[in-house]
């Protein structure tokens, strides 16, 4: 099927259309946040807190209200999309990635490569994963991209561990050996055959993973080894101000929300499509 | 409709009334059962025949009140003792399953809960239906175990399903279904996935539990040697429609139905094969000398021996151009691992020649070499298909792998392999295998074993979970093959008739050797080995008073412990030649 | 079984030694030097120097890693270069608090997972399921901080129901507890909902009804024993993620837990307390995966161990 | 009038570290510390006034070289035992040994003898002499003003030998001193127990029986928990949060005690660091701050600063204006230093708030001017590693490590911090600025250790400082005040809640209501 038909198809669930909505918006607003954010994100208003220093509520002027700094909650949240979005695909992403990519070594190809690859796993798993962060992201200077780059390393091992354990339970349906007879490599049988199987999977972890990434970079941020400020992001928004959440509620509400919406988005598109590329699920409840 | 005459001495147990089963709404809607009725009374056996996805399991559900929430039941009805059970609320329903109805299902492998102990399992039956409790509980179930002829019975109380052959998890089915000494017992296809000498006890126990209990039992089934040997009555279906209701002998004496008649000639029997033609002497494509093959198993303890399974010991045979090999055996003797390690799908001692060359240890570009030129279809279609790909990716396949011709090339390869397998049809290329039945399956997975042009085709049971009529489409189609391109072939199955049918040649396995090999109707017709005899005494034969006493069969015939310490010499196996190329082994 | 668990125990032991490795290592290259913070801002240089030799933070990696080591073997976690204290004192006065947290929250954590897991898969496709597994969407996306502090607001300071922080009782644990479950219960609920319904459709479950079990039974007794296999393995690999979230709660609700001692240490980069905090954290991971292990053979009999 | 008895709970979200008088250096053990111990010296509750302590009186030698101090009799350890001038060299000497890794042993280092023990060639201090039971004379190398601050701190507090040997490292947990606290109960991480002396030489005071700190309290939950009543000083004082809502909320008006501290807040100005080491580029950036925009991001908890000393020390120059708040004339002095379009440059700050938040508000100020401040937000260790390797940080901004001073003297804004001993490879002179000249007028004024001449010291200290913000070393941000808040029946002084030098509260003469 083409990738339109997949995407009309896609569409015709109302709540998969919404969040299709949901995740072309905020990407949308990432790409093109600087037309679209109505004041520079890092502009503290002289008039954006009140004399005493307390932020504004949403107002007129500043729809979502104004942060502890008088800046503009708004365009902060568009800006901040563009972190959030880096830090939810591209590093959750790159886990997902280094985590299949060794979990399914590990448990098809086996070998010594296969039990270095477990064993390095199960040492990773020791260790408890936030402060293995801290100390990675302590080390190395933190930017943007090594900050992704450290949830990462930090976040591809239960996704390796879980994928390994799938791998197994694939690799020794009959289908498999099947492929052996005929012939085909091992590079064939994993990526025709072993992949497709462990999309569901894999599907689950990436979107839940999305959320826990941009607050595990919240996390990091508040710990000071996360993205440094002022460059917005949902989730250190939300840190920065948490404490602040029974005197400037909105500071903590929006992105929060936000982080909800977005991954609740991919998970609810992320069923949808694991749905429709499953054939085996076709006509069954 | 009218009542059988030898009917209506008795009380009616169960009747079915104009039962329809439909599923789905609207333009979707499908009725997979129409108008069916019927009545058992009690020790009577009704059998329902009819082949795959004719709506037997249905019907059998929608009496037990268990049919998906999907289907709906636009008439009919269903009298129990007078109540009819399709009004009954779920909570009285409960009360009847198990208690009043009981029933086996047709996958004695999947159908107990695999954490649960045996024991545990039948005592929750007793105990919903409050009819024993404690020691009085145990005692009865220890009693049932009994009667279904399960050795050591109070080891298997404690032990779990996977602990058990899957002759003895029927047996554990039929003692549970059995367990509250239920009026009616329904069997869906008991003995399908078991072999011949397993059905031959499991019929015998379904035989003896009714005669003891009263019990009336609808058994569902598509082999006629089973209805022969069961029914009192039959009801014959086809596609949701009763073709036929007769008692067991006018059915057989004089089919009324089209249906029934083409039924019943599509029924391979054995000793009806014509003779063999005489056949010239031919070239061996494949020669297995000494072949051992053994499963690892991990150690228990440190201080315990490393043990293995002897799957096959020292099995030696040939098989000639344009021949075909039957290798029969029942279950766990070592069929399939044989055929894998003919597919170098393990790792094996002894040498295998596919057309004289040595494919012992072979890697890489010669292994694939190889693979052109031998083979397999596997025991079950379904396992055997990536259920994500389409059937013209999965048939296609072979053709990409090996790099022959280009993608329109493929694709009309592809479609001739399917038109010669009897899957002409335009769509099937873009479907998936969900959405074939079972014989359909199987004939796309001889359609890829086919892609290649092999000399030699591997075939593992390819048509056991078949029906009789698909069967036989599936069987002359592989003799068509056969011919068309002198092909060989291994045919690995439990079906004496069928191995009568196709094979030019037999061998028979038991706990891994070859017992007996020759040609067909020196091993079929002049058995020599005790154990053959005993495997052909267990074939139902589907004729009228051909009633078989499987009394004999009942106690266990019992095959030696595979488990052996690692490394442990085999003494190789002694055969004594009876008649020219007919070998029998010598027992020590 | 014997010979398998001493496997895995001396495994769990290269483990262990590699976390230490690698801590020490990413703590030797973290850009601060612990000395100058013990001396302070008026320490001269010398004084500094000095501290920083008695610590043994003028050796090599390599020196000071074996000190730690060859420590180790003697159960010497050194002492906390803040707290002037042995570690393992102040790791032993605070790991039956978290212990006891971390028991009740993956307890509360299982117990709303899998009885919402349960309730989705059996109203699966409906709104209920729907609303459940949006709610599991929320739990697993809220800040641990945000989500405490407002159950704390919530239960505690406007409905009383409990008391304000605090170690003691069980009426203490409460709603930490329940704060953590509910928190992490996502994944599990996630988990079980697909595993159960995977279980819902095999055949032994026909079976059952067959039998004329009841409806509860058969979900209980049957579906749900199987649904849970998957998720044994899963709270081991959960542990890990569930002590980070261990921290923040540990110190909105006062708890005396390891969680508080290893976010002091790292703020203060007290590298002996991070090892031993990091070391035991370790053992509770590497343990919870040997138990896990050992645990699916327990509850399902195919698997055995002398064939994995 | 105030009352005696009562328990009282005070709560802090930090473990305590250590007790050890010798060690303990925190905001939060300090007036702990001061409860259990006492030294030679101490200062009047509430004030930064010094009076004598342990010493009933002392004598400074013609030559003001000499201190010989008369202790008073009758005085008794927690373990029963009478304190003697023993001791006090004994304790002395304990804290400038270098085996006992305390970070303030340097400032012994005016004693006669004190290099050789911290070169650790011998365990006595020459300096220190036991004249009989209750008198003692301590030796100084060169006449020193601010030698009687130095014996007020903790680090100068008195210990009993036989108490330290028995607990050895562990010492800090097991505290015996003469205070008017004893230690009764330490549940690590959990709380500790402080028991009134009875014993305690001072009549009347302590005023409480009990006062029990619960560790690892979230602040914002110790608060709420002060609203009930069952808490009774939040010792981490009120998070930015709340401070709003608490200023703003009559119900507390009562209970907010706010003064003034120690403190300067300041941003460093790396001198040796280019465009740095342009002095008109350090004073563009001076007047590029908006520091009142600063202090209401702090919601108004500071007063704007112009200089280093903060108000409160001797030697604050009223009269003093400093750089003004001038965008303009910021520009055109960068300008003029040759960076018409600014620079790039980094600023660092420790990671918890309010600082980034401050370091944010510069940053916006600096890029006001054109300056480009990428902000390098670290943990505390971090920070202060990166300002003592001379060419790695070239704008701190000093919050949350910033000088609170041990003790209230104009010198001890300077050495550390200012003057050439810091600016050394692992120093706290983050500015790396030395001024020879200035240190050498210092020492000057540290040699008046007349008490006549203090007033004249401190102007000349004054003049140091002033002199110093020529150079514009730093950009002196704000002088931060302390808020305390303490439950409905806690009486006492206000001033006691925030002591000056018992920080953060002054135990000993609070009282319950
Ligand atoms: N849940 C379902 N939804 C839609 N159609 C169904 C469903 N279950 C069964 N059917 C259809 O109903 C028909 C009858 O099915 P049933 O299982 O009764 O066949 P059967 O006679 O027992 O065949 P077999 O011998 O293969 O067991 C089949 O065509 C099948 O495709
Ligand atoms: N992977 C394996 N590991 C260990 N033992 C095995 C393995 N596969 C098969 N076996 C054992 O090897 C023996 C032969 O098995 P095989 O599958 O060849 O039997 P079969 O004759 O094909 O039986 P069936 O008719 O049930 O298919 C049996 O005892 C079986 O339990
Ligand atoms: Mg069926
Ligand atoms: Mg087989
Ligand atoms: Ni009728």
């Amino acid at each position: 099927m083409s990738g339109f038909d997949l995407i009309k198809r896609l569409f015709r669930h109302k709540s998969v259309a919404f969040s299709l909505i949901v995740i072309l918006v905020v990407v949308a607003a990432a790409l093109m946040a600087s037309w679209i954010a109505p004041y520079d994100p890092n502009k503290q208003f002289y008039d954006g807190l009140t004399m005493e220093g307390a932020p504004l509520p949403p107002n007129s002027r500043f729809l979502l209200g104004t942060d502890l700094l008088g800046r503009d909650l708004l365009s902060r949240l568009i800006y901040g999309a563009q972190t959030s979005l880096i830090i939810g695909i591209a590093a959750n992403g790159i886990a997902i990635l280094i985590g299949t990519l060794v979990g399914v070594t590990a448990g098809f190809v086996r070998g010594w490569v296969g039990n270095l690859l477990m064993r390095l796993t199960d040492l990773m798993m020791a260790f408890p994963a936030l402060l293995l962060a801290i100390a990675l992201a302590a080390i190395l200077e933190p930017s943007l991209w090594i900050v992704a780059l450290v949830i990462a390393m930090v976040n591809w091992v239960q996704v390796a561990r879980v994928i390994y354990s799938e791998t197994i339970a694939i690799a020794s349906r009959e289908f498999i050996a099947v492929e052996r007879t005929l012939g085909a490599s091992t590079l064939r049988i994993l990526f025709s055959h072993l992949l497709p199987h462990l999309l569901p999977t894999i599907m689950v972890w990436a979107t839940l993973g999305i959320s826990t990434t941009v607050l595990l970079e919240a996390t990091l941020s508040f710990l000071g080894v996360g993205v440094q400020p002022p460059t917005p992001s949902w989730g250190n928004i939300i840190f920065e101000s948490q404490t602040y959440f029974t005197s400037a509620f909105w500071l903590v509400l929006f992105p929060g929300v936000l982080i909800v919406l977005l991954s609740l988005s991919f998970n609810l598109v992320g069923d949808a499509l694991r749905d429709e590329l499953d054939p085996s699920l076709k006509g069954r409840d | 409709m009218t009542v059988p005459a030898s009917a209506n001495v008795r009380q009616t147990l169960l009747s079915v009334e104009n039962l329809s089963i439909e599923f789905g709404q609207g333009p979707s809607r499908k009725r997979v059962v129409d108008d069916l009725s019927f009545h058992i009374q009690p020790g009577e056996t009704l059998c329902i025949a009819g082949e795959s996805g004719s709506g037997k399991s249905l019907s059998a559900l929608a009496i037990m009140g268990l049919l998906p929430k999907m289907a709906r039941l636009p008439s009919g009805a269903i009298l129990y003792d007078n109540q009819d059970l399709l009004s009954q609320s779920e909570r009285e329903m409960q009360a009847i399953r198990g208690q009043r109805i009981g029933m086996i299902f047709q996958e004695p492998m999947t159908s107990l809960n695999p954490i649960m102990r045996i024991g545990d399992q039948m005592m929750e039956t007793l105990k919903r239906h409050r009819i024993a409790t404690g020691e009085a509980a145990w005692q009865r179930i220890r009693a049932m175990l009994d009667a279904v002829k399960i050795p050591k019975v109070s080891e298997r109380l404690r032990q779990y399903p996977h602990e058990l052959s899957g002759g003895l998890r029927q047996r554990v089915m039929i003692a549970m279904a059995m367990l509250c000494s239920p009026r009616i017992l329904i069997a869906d296809e008991p003995t399908t996935a078991l072999d011949v000498t397993i059905q031959a006890q499991i019929l015998e126990l379904i035989r003896e539990l009714q005669q003891e209990y009263d019990t009336g039992v609808l058994m569902i089934t598509h082999d006629m040697g089973v209805v022969a040997e069961m029914a009192d009555d039959v009801v014959v279906m086809n596609r949701g429609l009763v073709e036929e209701t007769a008692p067991i002998r006018t059915l057989f004496s004089s089919p009324a139905a089209d249906y029934t008649r083409k039924l019943l000639a599509a029924v391979p029997r054995l000793g009806t094969a014509p003779p063999l033609e005489e056949r010239p002497e031919k070239p061996a494509v494949l020669e297995v000398e000494a072949l051992n093959v053994r499963y690892p198993m991990r150690k228990k303890s440190l201080f315990e021996p490393a043990t293995e399974v002897h799957a096959v010991n020292d099995v030696n045979f040939e098989l000639y151009e344009g021949e075909t090999l039957g290798l029969v055996g029942e279950s766990g003797c070592g069929k399939s691992t044989t055929g894998r390690a003919l597919m170098s799908m393990l790792n094996f001692e002894g040498s295998i020649k596919v057309r004289g060359r040595d494919i012992r240890g072979l890697k890489g570009s010669a292994l694939k070499a190889v693979r052109q030129d031998i083979q397999m279809v596997f025991q079950d279609p379904f396992a055997a298909l990536n259920p994500r790909k389409t059937i013209a990716e999965l048939v296609g396949e072979p053709l990409l792998i090996h790099g022959r011709g280009s993608a329109e090339e493929r694709t009309a390869q592809v479609a001739e392999l399917l038109g010669k397998v009897g899957l002409p049809e335009a769509d099937v290329m873009t479907r998936y295998p969900h959405q074939f039945s079972g014989g359909q399956r199987q004939r796309i997975c001889i359609a890829r074993s086919l892609a290649l042009n092999p000399q030699i085709i591997v075939a593992d049971e390819p048509v056991s979970a078949l029906d009789v009529s698909v069967q036989s489409q599936v069987l002359d189609l592989m003799e068509d093959l056969q011919r068309q391109y002198n092909l060989s072939y291994l045919f690995i199955s439990h079906d004496m008739a069928v191995v009568e049918r196709l094979c030019h040649r037999v061998a028979v396995m038991f706990g891994g050797r070859i017992v007996e090999i020759g040609t067909r109707d020196q091993v079929l017709h002049n058995p020599q080995h005790p154990y053959t005899k005993r495997l052909l005494s267990a074939v139902p034969i589907p004729a009228l008073d051909s009633k078989r006493d499987f009394r004999s069969l009942l106690a266990d015939s019992q095959a030696p412990d595979p488990i052996r310490p690692k490394g442990q010499a085999i003494a190789p196996s002694q055969y004594d030649e009876v008649a020219r190329g007919h070998w029998v082994a010598i027992e020590a | 079984m014997a010979v398998y668990i001493l496997r895995r125990l001396a495994y769990a032991v290269l483990i262990l030694l590699g976390v230490s490795f690698i801590t020490y290592l990413l703590l030797y290259l973290i850009p601060a030097d612990p000395a100058r913070q013990l001396a302070g801002r008026s320490a001269t240089p010398e004084t500094v120097a000095n501290i920083r030799a008695q610590l043994g933070l003028d050796l090599p990696f390599y020196q000071q890693y074996f000190r730690y080591l060859w420590d180790l073997l003697q159960g010497d976690l050194g002492r906390s270069y803040i707290q002037r204290t042995e570690v393992s004192a102040l790791i032993g006065s605070r790991l039956v608090a978290s212990s006891e947290l971390l028991v009740w929250g993956i307890g509360f954590e299982l117990l709303i997972g899998i009885s919402l897991g349960v309730l989705a898969a059996l109203k699966r496709n409906t709104a209920v399921d729907r609303a459940l597994m949006t709610l599991s969407f929320v739990g697993v996306s809220s800040p641990h901080f945000i989500a405490s502090m407002l159950f704390l607001y919530l239960f505690a300071v406007n409905l009383d129901w409990f008391p304000l922080g605090g170690y003691g009782t069980v009426h203490h644990i409460l709603l930490p507890a329940l704060t953590l479950g509910l928190l992490g219960s996502g994944w599990y609920s996630r988990m079980v909902r697909s595993s159960m319904i995977e279980v819902l459709q095999q055949d032994f479950i026909r079976t059952a009804r067959s039998k004329g079990l009841t409806r509860a039974r058969v979900i209980f007794r049957h579906v749900l024993p199987n649904a849970i296999i998957p998720v044994i393995p899963m709270v081991a690999i959960d542990i890990g993620i569930f002590i980070g979230g261990l921290v923040v709660v540990e110190s909105v609700f006062g708890w005396p837990g390891l969680g508080q001692l290893a976010w002091q240490a790292i703020q203060r980069v007290d590298i002996p307390v991070i090892v031993g905090v990091t070391m035991i954290s370790a053992v509770f991971i590497v343990f919870a995966n040997l138990l896990a292990d050992l645990l699916v053979p327990l509850v399902d009999p195919r698997i055995n161990l002398d064939k994995t | 009038e105030p009352n005696k008895g009562g328990d009282i709970i005070v709560t802090y979200q930090n473990d305590v570290a250590t007790l050890d008088p010798a060690i303990g250096y925190d905001w939060q053990n300090w007036s702990m510390i001061k409860s259990l111990f006492d030294g030679l010296m101490d200062y009047d509750p509430g004030t930064t006034d010094l009076r004598t302590d342990l010493a009933e009186s002392y004598l400074l030698s013609e030559d003001g070289k000499t201190y010989t101090f008369k202790l008073r009799k009758g005085v008794t350890f927690h373990n029963g035992r009478e304190m003697t001038a023993e001791d006090v060299k004994y304790s002395l000497e304990r804290t400038a040994n270098p085996d006992t890794k305390s970070p303030g042993a340097g400032f012994f280092s005016p004693i006669v003898g004190y290099d050789a023990v911290a070169a650790g060639e011998t365990t006595e201090l020459a300096g220190v002499t036991v004249i009989d039971d209750y008198t003692v004379a301590i030796e100084l190398t060169a006449p020193n003003a601010t030698f009687l601050h130095v014996m007020g701190l903790n680090f100068a507090s008195v210990v009993p030998k036989e108490a330290v040997e028995e607990y050895g490292e562990d010492f800090g947990k097991h505290p015996v001193g003469t205070g008017a606290y004893e230690l009764a109960d330490w549940t690590l991480g959990q709380k500790l127990t402080f028991e009134k002396n009875d014993d305690y030489f001072r009549d009347g005071v302590p005023y409480v029986d009990t006062i029990t700190f619960e560790i690892g309290q979230e602040p914002l939950v110790a608060l709420q928990r002060l609203e009930r009543d069952e808490v009774d000083i939040a010792g981490d004082g009120i998070p930015p949060a709340k401070f709003l809502q608490f200023k703003n909320d009559p119900r507390f008006q009562d209970l907010m005690v706010t003064g003034n501290q120690l403190h300067t807040g300041y941003l460093t100005l790396n001198v040796t660091m280019p465009p740095l080491d342009d002095l008109k580029v350090r004073q563009a950036i001076n007047m590029a701050i908006n520091k009142d925009r600063i202090v209401r991001i702090i919601n108004g908890r500071a007063t704007p600063a112009n200089q280093p000393l903060p108000p409160a020390m001797p030697g604050y120059d009223e009269d003093y204006e400093g750089f003004s708040f001038d965008p303009e004339a910021a520009r055109s002095l960068l300008a003029e230093a040759g960076y018409p379009d600014g620079f790039e440059t980094e600023l660092f700050v420790m990671n918890t708030d309010p600082q980034p938040r401050i370091a944010q508000a510069m940053q916006q100020d600096l890029a006001n001017i054109g300056i480009t401040a990428n902000i390098r937000s670290l943990a505390q260790a971090n920070v202060i590693a990166a300002g003592g390797v001379k060419d790695q940080a070239p704008m701190i901004w000093s919050g949350g490590m910033a000088w609170i001073a041990d003790f209230p003297d104009p010198s001890n804004f300077w050495g550390p911090i200012l003057g050439c001993d810091g600016a050394v490879p692992g120093g706290w002179n983050w500015a790396w600025y030395c001024n020879e000249e200035l240190d050498a007028l210092g020492a000057k004024a540290d040699a008046m250790a007349d008490p006549d001449r203090q007033e004249e010291r401190a102007e000349l200290w004054g003049s140091v400082f002033t002199q110093a913000m020529d150079d514009a070393p730093w950009v002196p941000i704000f002088n931060e005040q302390r808020v305390t808040v303490h439950s409905k029946r806690m009486g006492g002084d206000d001033a006691l809640y925030v002591d000056p030098v018992h920080v953060p509260v002054n135990y000993d003469y609070i009282w319950v209501k």
